[in-house]
């Protein structure tokens, strides 16, 4: 993004603290992490913080408080894309005004961001899909849980997972394992996606658990199961509803995101593994950069593809090189600690 | 002959549970005034709504000028000249006077985007006011300011501004004094005079015989007789009305009268109210009569002596004891009861049941606030019902069904249930029968005799001389004088709520 | 009596298409997940329905539930006994019935806007006091700040108020049992004794109730007192029920669900009418439809509209068949 | 009168707290923004204040907010031109006011009941018909299925309604004007015409309406049909103006704006009361405390209280200057 001028030069005089923006796509704790960074890195870089988690997961709330802060004048705005093609447009505008930079799902290159500070979501993706192949090889019932099934980070994560397990096989080849008859869905390679799609619950809250629990009941008497919750939130909504019935070490669970229940619990064995993004990482590195932006550095952008996604079980293993990327496999006690301490070092 | 200007012939109407019309036929003729007269109950109500196009009958027939009609709604009946003064108000008080005068039938311009023309409203309202007797300055202000009797002419003006063919008027002085009667009547002489034909409803008899030209006796939903003009009087009247002589409408006086005074009100005044200050004396045992014209702020003084106007400063006792009144839960604890003006906004919770309504005040007798003794309540239900004559299917049956006498009935059966000290009364026959209202006399009577203090607020001139043992007149907020049973005549009433002295 | 008849048609009608349709629904473990989803909606409109039968509203249910989840774990957090806790939670739940009740009585405001406000106001109170709580929040044993000895006084709170046991198995709906308990003490004072008599005529009058000596005030901040008090203890089984609870979506929109059981049992928004069997028969609805749309495996997008379609075809057939009886009469 | 000085005085207290306090708001930009955000829920806030000035309710508003947005959308991308679409999702809203406005009056439904189930099921219909939607989605030239030939009547429609010029860019507060405009007929249906005082007569006393010949339920069922149109402009306009729409998420909970709009202009939720121009002036309270909010940098946790409390006090001093009004008259 180099054709706009409002980036070439240092926007912020000497000792002046730069005022650096980042918003969020909705209010969850993944984001509160992602908060505690940014606060670090505030401190650190000696920044002025704006620091919002939107109510709800639309554009139309993020929007205007970019706007305002555009108005306002801040140095720079780190935005986690809700709908990276629709957004497109104003953001674009956007970029040529303030240093904007994307985080967690990003924008295409031509809006004029200046980086992306996040995973791949379908890469990720993907990561889960190969965790699910681990825990039941021979192929076996899945069912999926999400918040909705249209932002574009749920579109690519849950689009991830299907790409890997239809890999190598071919899609909609029917698998060997047996299902019940009233249960319907879709083949992918050796894997039955109950309903053939995510199941959505709309957010956080009580229809997670009911929508794995009665996914469960559906499924009574069927073996090789797998859960695979997809928000933040899924994987302990799952082992909910499973110790509900009893079915806790029987089924399967994969998760996504660094939730510290999903953490303790795959500590425990309940959970068999979750891929995770560290939005620590996010916060602090999105304030650090664009603190040097405004300060007329530009050495801190990443470039394409650096921020690697990490794939945490109980025992965990070597790092691997996947994709071209370096992949850390951490236990899941240790990755516990590294949370706590990163949220320690900021005072709430 | 030219054909009758209305004639239904064996109209019939079925409420669940109750047959409140069977077979009852009627004529009016152009330019007739025709008295509709019956007990509580009987059907006039709605035989009229029928006749206007709010009820639909189940059978019979109606011709208006010699033509089968057939009205579905009340826009229908209006259309084809035949308006309903409502017993119950029906005003959009959040409105002005105007726009209620003219609301469904505005002069509009503008074609269908029906822009009012209010100039032309202005003009008309005034002279209609002026024909009811209100000032024309009242065409500005909100419904919801004015007092009961204002709303009620407001009502009469607005169907005077209709064409119509046919009046009829339900009850249209329960809430007027004799001043605004005797303005309807003239009114009414002028409808006639155009030609327009009047039903007219009332349980007053003298007003029945002031304009009727003729009168329908309806008794249990059937037709009890007629009278032509000459045979129209008290005891003809009441005999088909009642199927028996009514002796002794009002008690003979076996008061005692003057006991000594138990509740004295010293320089009352309430918020928002008029300045100059109330006091007065209610005796054991005898019945204050007060007058005056609509709107002399008799009601507001009653609500604020039952706790329900804040009061600015002044002082009541009961019995020597002095009386601190907030709220009318510490007036009621004390024995002080009121029977409100407007029983179905102030005095009855009108979708529940006749013993819900019994029940209301007294609850803390039938076994306190936890748990409702059952057969003590059904026993209080009972014995109400049958003492004051409440003419119902049972005491569950919901009160708003009940006829406006029967109601009311129910109004008192609450508070006489639970003993009052003093009993203020405001409008207390209001749409109440002649058998009824006997029968509420007998009862204030023997309340009275038993040493109950009796204060009873009227705009009837014949209940007031008939019933009173004392009368104070107000006059614009303030008391203007005060007549002793020697004193009391029609005309002395008149000077003092006019502003002359005594 | 008709007003109830056609809640018990709806009610059995969607439990009989649940069971005929659904084999997996027949499962008893399934018909007691129901039943505890329905006792969780149910204790709140039995709070929602009180204030609807005084003629009031309450939109601040839902967030009155999450901020109580959120109090309940950040009080236990801090070092209070689950025991002591409890009652607490439950005093900080009347308190915002008080204030709800005293606004809306004493300064004369509108219902709708005063809970409008409390809905903003203890949704932004839970964000403050805590993120996210859970049962593993309060005692886990890695956490120095935490309290792991109150790991069974939680865990026993659990089993007795929701019917799980140690390992998180339902084993009997407490939740749906609790719901009938507070029915039948609801339905004692609204239909045997003097308050239940009070509330429908202010709901109907409030004119005619104060005349007739009531304290009107008085009473409906009762009623306020009751539906937030309810709301708090909603709260409290939402916290022991769930993995975890976060302050932002807690509960969020129940106050919908809670008035929607309220009028389908049969209450009039314009007040004086409702009955306690009404209520927990409203609030039974949601989780059959719910449970129907989840096991038939019907596509999530799909999902709203259907709830939306049956509970308005439910109410009306219920108008109808109402209407039918009256005209029978 | 006095209603409305009560909340003149709101919206100027706002007004001024948020340009003496915070120096960045006072850029003509960000009152433009603020402006905008006004005229979006102004719109749907007259909406509302009609069917409670009849004495009515509408909880679908949002759903039909957010389903008219998407459907714009599918519609163009189904190759209908923009010019073509507008009517035809403008149809779409007064179809569903009707459907409601029936369901209401011909089958005596209770509308907060009928409209809750709308709310699902357009909420439902939206999904259904659409994922997420966006002026890129609908003209984007890399997609065959799309419309490119559509890019500039879209933008042209963006210009003139919303104010934005061909980059996006705000130069005027369209959405304010187009705000205006219809607060102005409105207020002339209202104000100057029968309708108006059939409207305010239905919702204070149907009976009375009804006695007069009014025939009320048609007059309901316009109402209720002018609603629903206004959500679905606002559908459109939210279409325009944003960078996309989610099904499960464009409009949602705007109702609440919409009533709460409404109710602090004035309109009582008992029927009968409410201005035109205290209809704008309460829509325009929400977006000022927002621009506060976001301008100050508040932390995200506080904003829901900050806003709750801002509203609460709002109302309370509204009450009391009412009340001293009323005494010293
Ligand atoms: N809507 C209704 N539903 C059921 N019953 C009704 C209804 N309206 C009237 N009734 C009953 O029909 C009968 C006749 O009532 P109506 O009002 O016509 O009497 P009325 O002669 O006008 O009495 P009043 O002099 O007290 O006004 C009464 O028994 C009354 O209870
Ligand atoms: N001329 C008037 N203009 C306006 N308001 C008046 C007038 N006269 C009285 N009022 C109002 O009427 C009210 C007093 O009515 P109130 O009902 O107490 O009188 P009342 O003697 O009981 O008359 P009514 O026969 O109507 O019951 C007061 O609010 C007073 O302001
Ligand atoms: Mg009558
Ligand atoms: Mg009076």
């Amino acid at each position: 993004g180099g054709g706009n001028s409002a980036t070439n030069a240092p926007n912020v005089a000497g000792g002046e603290r730069p005022k650096i923006a980042v918003v969020t796509n909705c209010t969850d704790p993944f984001w509160d992490l992602c908060e505690a960074g940014a606060n670090k890195a505030a401190k650190d870089h000696n920044v002025d913080l704006l620091f919002r988690q939107p109510e709800k997961l639309d554009a139309a709330i993020q929007m205007p408080i970019i706007e305002a802060w555009v108005k306002q004048g801040v140095n720079g705005i780190a935005v986690s894309v809700i709908d990276p093609k629709g957004q497109e447009e104003d953001l674009t505008r956007i970029a040529k005004k303030v240093s904007l930079i994307t985080m967690d799902n990003d924008a295409a290159e031509s809006t004029g961001r200046l980086c992306y500070v996040g995973v791949d979501n379908r890469e990720a993706g993907r990561a889960v899909g190969r965790l699910v192949k681990k825990v039941l090889p021979n192929g076996g019932t899945i069912a999926m849980f999400i918040g909705n099934n249209s932002s574009a980070n749920a579109i690519d994560r849950s689009g991830g997972v299907l790409d890997e397990l239809k890999t190598p096989d071919a899609d909609g080849k029917p698998g060997t394992h047996p299902v019940k008859k009233d249960v319907t869905g879709k083949y992918y390679g050796k894997y039955f996606l109950v309903d053939g799609e995510a199941k959505t619950d709309g957010g956080p809250g009580e229809k997670a658990v009911t929508n794995a629990r009665d996914v469960l009941g559906r499924l009574d008497g069927v073996t090789d199961i797998c859960m695979i919750g997809l928000y933040a939130y899924n994987p302990p909504a799952i082992l909910e509803a499973a110790r509900a019935k009893s079915l806790v070490g029987k089924i399967k669970i994969v998760g996504f995101d660094e939730n510290l229940e999903t953490l303790k619990s795959i500590a425990a064995g309940e959970i068999e593994g979750t891929v995770v993004q560290d939005p620590f990482n996010y916060g602090y590195k999105s304030v650090e950069i664009l603190a040097a932006v405004a300060r007329g550095d530009k050495s801190k952008l990443l470039g394409k593809g650096q921020t690697p996604y990490q794939v945490i079980t109980k025992d965990g293993g070597p790092d691997q090189t996947i994709n071209g990327l370096l992949i850390k496999f951490p236990k899941a006690v240790d990755f516990e600690k590294k949370i706590r301490d990163d949220l320690a070092s900021v005072k709430k | 002959m030219p054909p009758p200007r209305l004639a239904i012939a064996n109209a019939r109407k079925q409420f669940p549970g109750v047959l409140a019309l069977d077979g009852v036929s009627l004529e009016l003729a152009p330019g007739e005034v025709l008295a509709v007269v019956g007990e509580n109950g009987a059907g006039k109500s709605t035989l009229m709504k029928i006749a206007a196009g709010v009820y639909r009958r189940d059978e019979g027939t109606m011709t208006l000028d010699g033509e089968p009609v057939e009205f579905t709604t009340p826009g229908d009946a209006i259309a084809a000249g035949v308006s309903l003064i409502h017993q119950e108000l029906n005003l959009a008080e959040n409105l002005t006077v105007a726009d209620n005068l003219f609301l469904g039938r505005e002069r509009t311009c503008g074609g269908p985007l029906r822009i009012l023309d209010k100039s032309t409203a202005k003009a008309r309202a005034a002279e209609l006011l002026t024909r009811v007797g209100l000032p024309a300055s009242r065409a500005t202000a909100r419904v919801e300011t004015l007092p009961p009797g204002e709303k009620q002419l407001v009502e009469i003006a607005r169907a005077l501004g209709l064409k119509v063919r046919i009046l009829i008027m339900d009850e249209p002085t329960s809430s007027l004094t004799q001043r605004e009667t005797e303005t309807l009547y003239g009114v009414i002489d002028g409808l006639k005079a155009e030609g327009v034909s009047v039903l007219y409803i009332s349980h007053r008899l003298a007003e029945v015989k002031r304009v009727a030209d003729r009168v329908v006796v309806l008794r249990d939903g059937r037709n009890a007789g007629e009278l032509a003009k000459h045979e129209i009087d008290h005891e003809n009247m009441v005999r088909l009305m009642v199927g028996r002589d009514l002796k002794q409408f009002y008690p003979k006086d076996h008061r005692k009268g003057g006991g000594a005074p138990i509740f004295q009100v010293r320089d009352l005044r309430y918020r928002n109210g008029p300045a100059t200050p109330a006091s007065f004396d209610v005796r054991a045992g005898e019945i204050l009569g007060m007058a005056g014209l609509v709107g002399a702020s008799r009601t507001e003084l009653a609500e604020a002596v039952f706790g329900v106007r804040p009061l600015a400063s002044g002082t009541l006792a009961l019995n020597g004891k002095a009386l601190h009144i907030r709220r009318p839960q510490d007036a009621i604890d004390a024995g002080v009861f009121l029977v409100p003006e407007d029983r179905r906004l102030h005095g009855l919770v009108v979708p529940e049941s006749v013993g819900f309504n019994l029940s209301l005040p007294n609850l803390d007798r039938l076994g306190g606030l936890f748990g409702t003794r059952r057969t003590a309540e059904a026993a209080l239900h009972a014995n109400w019902i049958d003492k004051l004559r409440v003419k119902t299917p049972s005491a569950r049956q919901t009160v708003g069904l009940l006829s406006g006498g029967n109601q009311q009935k129910v109004v008192y059966g609450k508070w006489l249930a639970r003993g009052p000290k003093l009993l203020i009364l405001d409008e207390p026959t209001r749409g109440v029968d002649v058998g009824a209202k006997a029968e509420i006399y007998a009862l204030i009577d023997e309340l009275a005799g038993n040493g109950v203090a009796v204060w009873m607020i009227t705009s009837d001139m014949e209940e007031l001389l008939g019933m009173s043992d004392r009368v104070l007149v107000m006059h614009e907020g303030r008391i203007a004088g005060e007549l002793t049973k020697t004193q009391l005549t029609e005309e002395a009433v008149m000077r003092l709520a006019t502003g002359g002295s005594t | 009596m008709t007003r109830i008849l056609g809640i018990v048609g709806l009610v059995s009608a969607l439990y009989a298409a649940l069971l005929l349709t659904t084999p997996s629904a027949r499962d008893v473990g399934n018909l007691m997940d129901v039943a505890n989803l329905q006792g969780q909606y149910g204790i709140i409109t039995l709070g929602a329905a009180l204030v609807i039968i005084v003629g009031g509203i309450d939109l601040s249910i839902g967030s009155v539930v999450g901020c109580s989840a959120v109090l309940f774990g950040v009080t236990m957090k801090s070092g209070v006994h689950p025991y002591a806790a409890l009652p607490l939670v439950l005093a900080f739940g009347a308190t915002v019935g008080l204030v709800n009740g005293l606004l809306i009585t004493r300064l004369k405001l509108q219902a709708f806007l005063v809970t409008l406000c409390g809905m903003f106001v203890y949704r932004g109170l839970a964000r403050l006091i805590g993120g996210t709580v859970s049962r593993t929040w309060v005692t886990d044993p890695r956490d120095p700040t935490a309290h792991p000895e109150f790991d069974t006084p939680i865990r026993n709170l659990r089993s007795g108020l929701v019917g799980k046991d140690f390992l998180g198995e339902l084993v009997f709906p407490g939740e749906f049992i609790l719901l009938i308990v507070l029915a039948l003490v609801l339905g004692f004072f609204l239909h045997r004794t003097a308050y239940g008599r009070y509330w429908y005529a202010i709901g109907h009058n409030e004119l005619a109730a104060k005349y007739a000596g009531v304290n009107v005030d008085r009473q409906r901040v009762i009623v306020y007192v009751i539906c937030s008090t309810l709301a708090s203890l909603a709260g409290m089984l939402l916290f022991l029920n769930m993995p975890s609870i976060q302050a932002d979506a807690g509960g969020s929109s129940w106050e919908l669900f809670a008035i929607l059981g309220a009028v389908l049992g049969g209450c009039s928004l314009r007040g004086g009418e409702g009955t306690a069997i009404g209520m927990v028969l409203g609030a039974m609805v949601m989780p059959v439809v719910d449970n129907f749309v989840n096991l038939n495996g019907m596509k999530s997008d799909g999902i709203p509209a259907v709830i939306g379609l049956t509970l308005l075809l439910g109410t009306i057939i219920d108008e109808l068949l109402r209407r039918r009886n009256a005209a029978r009469k």
